[in-house]
């Protein structure tokens, strides 16, 4: 019997707020799903919209960016900017017919181990509902002779 | 060899069915949302009749944008490669106009010079060219200048050339033509003097090659190529639509355990085609690449293969987006 | 082809419970360019250190990655691990296995596969790592303290002792702040004034300290050690070396009904004015705003008046540009006022007032000598009732925070309030009572017990006027809720610290976060809890959450001590993870192309301007240049830059790409 | 056109300016670039509608800067990109004399990007109604039918960078598809490839694309490609308000932000 789908979940995150939040949420000992392998940049600011489009070139099924809340940016603004180039980028992504609810952004802060655990939880879930994202996969390896 | 038939509208089409029952694919010249395009057809309906030629060439049948030449996986201490063969369909090319089917003996003779080229051969082997007469011609074509004509049975396997009277004089110009004839013989019948030129366009030449080649080695530092470059923007439009450009680009597409060796269409046009890793561009100025571009078409390859890399078919100056008209500009060239 | 380490951790049971450590080591194994991976169980321990050491020497690798816990946790200890032998210290990464991994997920095959595939990502990571060096920054030996309260006066005198400049910057015209208003000081009751002004007058002699007072920071640019600094002096109107504080110009000016803030408006001042008697510097202000030069252009009665020809109407606001090494900010607070309480009148009834405006009615400097009086009719209460948590711990009203000081000057209020009227009542509406501090519950017990003061659990739901008095109704939660109602004369509402006005504004002029209240934010809540996210900026004091006085002056000197630390040397060493602008040989010298899109992006300003000239020194190209002392590696100008010309160390593109490419 | 031919060869002969980039006749009644040097040749010039094409790409080029002076006969994308190019430090405040030719055949000169900024106040260029309706159907298709035609679209892309070298904003002597450690945008022009190109470029252009449709009409295969840049342009002015080619002191939305900056999407 073929193995049941798991969804392959990339996440880019701040060090300061996210990755801090996710340590925290390991050391509350609060589960979740295995499926997500995180990447961890010094800010949101740093997380180039090429870094989530090659994260769909390598088979993701779903992207999550996330980092300091607005205001608590550790570099005081670097996820205002990250912000902006995302609104616009996520619009993009709609005018182009990428599948919007592949990538999830969000804010998690250092205290958030909570809402770490129950982001990766959701997102994992709904991914898995949505299946693997053939339609984007498709095109790896398409178009060559 | 050659033999010349006559086949009628009707019997063509037929032959297109024939085509089909005997495994061949069949790509055409034909219509796609207002746009003419090389692209697989089953009847002769489907291809588009009143039209100079589609954008794009029909190089990509033998030598396409991207194509796999190997793959490979990494293990600790080795690495495993893999070979690979492309699967080709036997494929009829219907319709080209001369002057594109003229441009598979520039593709022969570079992929076949030094060293058989298995992806292009293997690819190549599989065409069976029918060509079109032309009976139409614009301000790009230049045919008649660079050796070919409306009529030319350059680099097809079967001529078709359309007759005031209906019907087309099918000329059956090699062993592959022979054979796509011989599936259906009874398509064909004898030919009896009719003329060929009838309906055949009018392209009076511009220049004449041979005088143009023996003139290129004295004007390499002429300022004409700087003049007419000028409003040329770099891209690789010109190159990727000929009919006989063949540079490529080797790319490596690969993770951390495995990869594949990719060849890609590449321009002498565009900046980075001769840079170096060193920041250092033998051609750093686009009417460096321009020259290239001309003395490679009509001077080098003529010294190697006899005769210009171009066909006239007027494609480059078509796709141009800033209307670089390549007969306009040799004949600038030959008579300076 | 690298030479790799791995090394995997068990960290005892944390990680080996739910990970097969050894499965990990061996699946590393497989990985290109990993020539030795092993398993331990506690990395972090000496013989787990040794055994990195001897792999990187008798291997000869050429990078490491320590699969253990949260690179936040142990980075520096296995980055000093791996430098002392001989490797550098920035080819060394860590694989979260622990709380990435193992304590949040089961043990099953996917947490083991996770754990492998973590590694690998830091495998193609750590292949990519350049050595860095770290770099050095000179400092500039001079501090900026930005308020003049006790906090900021404290802070300066204590570098100052050190033998270090200090520039103390007071937005108002005088040092003291709060604490200036104040009456008296719990728990001993001594005087404010009387123990703050000698120190006013210490900071302002000191040698090494520099005052600028009606002064404010406006721009800040630079970075530890070098920060240059804009203040926007603004004009008094008065030559300050001229003037001798004698005070005859007050005396003559015909402008007198002004509401003076200092003594929260419950008394009068003149337009030229010194705040309070014992104001340092003691020059006067020429409040430009009610002054009848300048609003009716006619009127020199001060100029008349002034001996020394101190009076400049032209005066105007100067821009001090500075060099400092580091910054304390000290400024403090404000508290809500009573106007924001639609349960109390809205402000409407002049004798509810709040506990800054208790203190100057209680001051004997105040404006009634120290008589408690109703602002309304002067009359002297015979019943006061007191509100402490007038808005604090109240969602509704933002404040979601205890304010901390209130539970104990309201007892001081209240005890202060029977020593001058023994005969007249005092009742504390309360929550909760926090006096946790030295000698802080007996001064409380003090004043329930030997003063008298009634105490009362329970929330005020409404005060109005009826006959002249203000009916406080609420409830005793101590006796099951029962209604209370009290006929007071006067009421004082214990409100809300809050950030002071401006805060936000300053702390994004400084690059310093802020909490969600305004609260200039901490570097970290407990172990950091004097230094901002900004290296070089420290916190003293209410501007980072409400404080009392003993807490703030020792905040402040914890302050004054990370700044004589930093300028205790010569040199700063900083973290080389900084963002760089590329450089290629000529003639392209640099990928970028000079668009400048990246300086508005970079928040620290640290991205310059820096000219490419040919031969013969003639402009060739025009590029971005970062300075790599200002610039805080968080790669916001990376992904603004299109052509890539900027990378970031320690989180390169090549290093991003490749841990993207390894999943 | 004659009044634009007579000022071009005063401008020329005066020696104001060293180059006049304008159009001229080309094959079959196209308009195409061309660069008059000499008050003779101002003949050359010719102003009609089909002058749509944008030349303001020629500014930054090595090969015209070395003329000297230019003067550029401009519509109204031209003086868009010219302020954004100024914006963007390519080109200097006074660099460029404009030569802005309205409908009349009556010429403007614009000397400076001040005058450019007053000009294009007063006549704003912007997406043509055709484009704003092909976008708005777009839009107004399923987020998968959107998919559909892209990938149908972007399938005929050679790669061939006629589009990126028609752009008047595309002057990066080093593009990030050029850049190869890492390779962050496949070169190959297969199926990945061409939609990693196409996305990254409309998201480089976006608040810095003038919308002047000229990688569009660039493109041989006939992409209407200019609608992902243009796309992201619009996102940029609706949810920032900025504008490119409107000033020509930089305001890059992208590299600017306000704390208020109003999303929906982030959890």
């Amino acid at each position: 019997m073929a193995k049941p789908f798991e969804p392959k979940i990339t996440a880019f995150v701040c060090n300061w707020c996210t990755y801090a939040g996710a340590d925290l949420t390991g050391t509350s000992r609060i589960k979740y799903q295995p499926n997500i392998r995180i990447i961890r940049l010094p800010c949101t600011g740093r997380i180039d919209f090429m870094l989530l489009q090659k994260a769909f070139a390598r088979g993701a099924d779903g992207i999550i960016v996330s980092g300091c809340h607005p205001n608590d940016c550790h570099y005081s603004s670097g996820n205002y900017h990250a912000r902006r180039r995302w609104m616009v980028f996520n619009d993009l992504m709609e005018f182009m017919g990428v599948d919007g609810r592949r990538v999830t952004f969000s804010w998690v802060s250092a205290a958030e181990g909570t809402k770490w655990a129950a982001l990766v939880n959701e997102v994992t879930d709904a991914v898995r509902q949505l299946g693997p994202y053939t339609e984007y996969q498709r095109l790896i390896g398409a178009g060559v002779a | 060899m050659a033999t010349t038939l006559k086949i009628s509208a009707a019997s063509l089409a037929a032959l297109f069915a024939v085509l089909g029952d005997a495994g061949r694919r069949i790509l055409g010249p034909a219509e796609v949302d207002g746009r003419i395009e090389l692209k697989a057809v089953r009847t002769l309906a489907e291809v588009a009749g009143d039209q100079i030629q589609p954008v794009l060439s029909a190089k990509e049948t033998a030598f396409p944008r991207v194509e796999r030449l190997l793959s490979y996986r990494m293990a600790p201490g080795k690495v495993e490669l893999q070979d690979y063969d492309p699967e080709v369909q036997p494929t009829v090319l219907f319709g080209l106009r001369p002057c594109e089917a003229a441009g598979f003996n520039s593709l022969d003779a570079v992929f076949n010079w030094d060293t058989r080229d298995k992806f292009f051969n293997a690819r190549r082997e599989q065409l069976t060219v029918v060509g079109l007469s032309c009976t139409q011609a614009d301000d790009a074509c230049f045919c008649t200048s660079v050796g070919g004509g409306p009529g030319s049975t350059k680099g097809s396997d079967i001529l078709l050339t359309p007759l005031p009277e209906g019907g087309y004089l099918a000329e059956i110009l090699t062993e592959r033509g022979e054979a796509l004839k011989d599936l259906a013989p009874a398509l064909f019948q004898p030919a009896n003097g009719e003329d060929k030129e009838a309906m055949l366009a009018k392209v009076e030449p511009s220049f004449e090659h041979q005088g143009l080649a023996a003139k290129l080695p004295g004007l390499f530092t002429s300022d004409i190529w700087a003049e007419q470059s000028l409003r040329c923007i770099g891209c690789g439009a010109c190159a990727f639509v000929c009919p006989t450009c063949v540079c490529f680009d080797i790319q490596e597409e690969a993770d951390t355990k495995q990869g594949q060796r990719l060849r890609c269409w590449d321009s002498c046009g565009l900046r980075q085609f001769t840079l170096h890793a060193s920041g250092h561009n033998p051609r750093s100025a686009q009417s460096e690449r321009w020259r290239q571009r001309i003395y490679h078409k009509f001077g080098y390859f003529a010294e190697r293969f006899g005769g210009p890399m171009c066909v006239g078919c007027g494609k480059c100056s078509r796709a141009c987006p800033v209307d670089m008209n390549l007969k306009e500009h040799l004949t600038q060239v030959y008579e300076v | 082809m690298s030479r790799i380490g791995v090394f995997v951790c068990h960290c005892g049971e944390n990680i080996g419970s739910t990970v097969d450590c050894q499965e990990v080591a061996a699946r590393c194994k497989q990985m290109p360019g990993v020539v030795h991976s092993e398993d331990y169980k506690y990395m972090c321990s000496d013989p787990g250190q040794s055994m990195i050491k001897q792999a990187i020497e008798e291997q000869g690798l050429d990078g490491v990655v320590v699969a253990a816990c949260s690179p936040r946790m142990h980075e520096p200890t296995f980055r000093r691990a791996v430098s002392e032998a001989g490797l550098n210290p920035y080819l060394c990464e860590m694989a979260n296995l622990r709380e990435h991994c193992s304590w949040v997920h089961e043990e099953t095959d996917s947490t083991t596969d996770k754990a492998t595939d973590l590694v690998h990502l830091q495998v193609e990571k750590v292949k990519r790592n350049k050595p860095l060096q770290p770099i050095q920054v000179p400092i500039t030996k001079t501090a900026l303290v930005i308020g003049g309260g006790v906090a900021g006066i404290q802070a300066a005198l204590d570098i100052a002792d050190s033998d270090r400049k200090v520039i103390l910057l007071e937005r108002s015209p005088s040092l003291g702040g709060h604490m200036a208003q104040l009456s008296e000081t719990f728990p001993t009751l001594d005087c404010s004034q009387c123990i703050l002004t000698p120190k006013m007058v210490e900071a302002a002699r000191h040698p090494n300290i520099t005052l600028m007072t009606y002064s404010e920071l406006e721009h800040l640019e630079g970075f530890i050690g070098n920060f240059k600094a804009t203040i926007r002096k603004r004009a008094r109107k008065i030559d300050e070396k001229l003037c001798t504080g004698c005070g005859l110009c007050l005396q003559k000016c015909p402008t007198r009904k002004i509401s003076d803030g200092f003594n929260e408006g419950l008394g009068m001042r003149r337009a030229i004015y010194v705040p309070f008697p014992q104001a340092v510097p003691n020059t006067p202000v020429i409040d430009i705003q009610n002054c009848s030069h300048f609003r009716k252009k006619k009127c020199d009665r001060c100029v008349k008046a002034c001996p020394t020809d101190a009076i400049r109407f032209e005066q105007q606001d100067e821009w001090i540009t500075v060099d400092v090494g580091a910054i304390v900010l000290a400024t403090g607070f404000k508290i809500m006022r009573s106007d924001q309480f639609p349960e109390y009148g809205y402000g409407a009834y002049p004798d509810i007032i709040d506990g800054l405006q208790f203190e100057r009615l209680a001051s004997a400097s105040g404006p009634t000598q120290g008589v408690i009086k109703r602002p309304s009719d002067g009359k002297e209460p015979e019943t006061i009732v007191f509100l402490a948590c007038a808005g604090s711990r109240d969602a509704a009203k933002g404040v979601k925070y205890c304010s901390k000081i209130c539970c104990m000057y309201t007892a001081k209020h209240a005890m202060l309030y029977k020593h001058k009227a023994p005969h007249g009542k005092a009742y504390v509406f309360y929550m909760d009572i926090r006096a946790a501090g030295k000698n802080y519950d007996e001064f409380v017990r003090r004043a329930i017990e030997e003063d008298g003061v009634k105490y009362i659990r329970g929330r005020v739901s409404r005060i109005y006027e009826e006959d002249g008095k203000l009916i406080v109704k609420g409830a005793d939660t101590l006796l099951g809720g029962r209604p209370v109602e009290i006929k007071a004369d006067m009421v004082v509402l214990a409100t809300a610290v809050q950030p002071n006005d401006g805060q936000i504004d300053l702390a994004r002029k400084i690059h310093v976060g802020c909490d969600e209240y305004g609260f200039f934010a901490e570097a970290h809540p407990k172990l950091r809890p004097v230094e901002t996210n900004t290296a070089g900026i420290y916190l003293a004091g209410a501007c980072q959450s409400p404080r009392d006085i003993p807490e703030t002056v020792a905040q402040a000197g914890g302050a004054a001590a990370k700044v004589v630390a930093l300028f205790s040397r010569d040199r700063l060493t900083r973290e080389p993870l900084v963002a760089e602008v590329n450089r290629r040989p000529s003639p392209i010298y640099s990928d970028c192309v000079g668009c400048f899109l990246c300086e508005t992006a970079c928040p620290y300003q640290a991205i310059g301007q820096e000219t490419v000239t040919d031969r013969d020194g003639k402009l060739y190209k025009t590029m971005a240049k970062i300075n790599p002392g200002l610039c805080q590696g968080c790669g916001t100008c990376v992904a603004t830059c299109r052509t890539k010309a900027i990378d970031l160390h320690g989180y390169s593109n090549e290093q991003i790409y490749a841990e993207i490419m390894s999943l | 056109m004659e009044a634009l031919r007579t000022k071009a060869k005063e401008l020329l002969a005066q020696g104001e300016v060293q180059v006049v980039i304008g159009y001229e006749a080309g094959t079959a009644g196209v308009r195409r670039p061309c660069f008059v040097r000499t008050a003779e040749s101002a003949i050359r010039l010719v102003w009609d509608t089909n002058c749509i094409g944008n030349l303001a790409g020629y500014l930054t080029r090595p090969e015209i800067k070395r003329f000297g002076k230019p003067a550029i006969v401009a519509n109204n994308a031209v003086l868009r990109s010219l302020l954004q190019l100024v914006a963007e430090r390519q080109l200097q405040q006074d660099a460029v004399l404009a030569l802005a030719v309205a409908q009349d055949g009556v010429v403007t000169e614009l000397p400076t990007a001040q005058a450019v900024e007053d000009y294009l106040a007063i006549s704003p260029g912007g997406l043509s109604a055709a484009d704003r309706e092909k976008m708005e159907h777009l839009a107004q298709l399923s987020r998968e039918e959107r998919w559909t035609f892209w990938q149908r679209e972007l399938e005929r892309c050679i790669k061939c960078y006629a589009c990126r070298s028609s752009c008047p904003m595309c002057y990066c002597g080093h593009c990030t598809m050029d850049c190869n450690r890492p390779q962050w945008v496949s070169v190959p022009s297969h199926a990945l490839g061409n939609l990693e190109y196409h996305t990254v470029r409309a998201m480089h252009l976006a608040g810095r694309c003038v919308q002047c449709g000229e990688c569009g009409r660039a493109c041989p295969v006939g992409i209407p490609i200019h609608l992902l840049t243009c796309y992201a342009e619009e996102s940029v002015h609706r949810q920032f308000g900025q504008q490119a080619g409107t000033r020509a002191k930089l305001d890059y939305a992208l590299g600017a932000f306000r704390p208020d900056d109003k999303e929906s999407f982030i959890r």
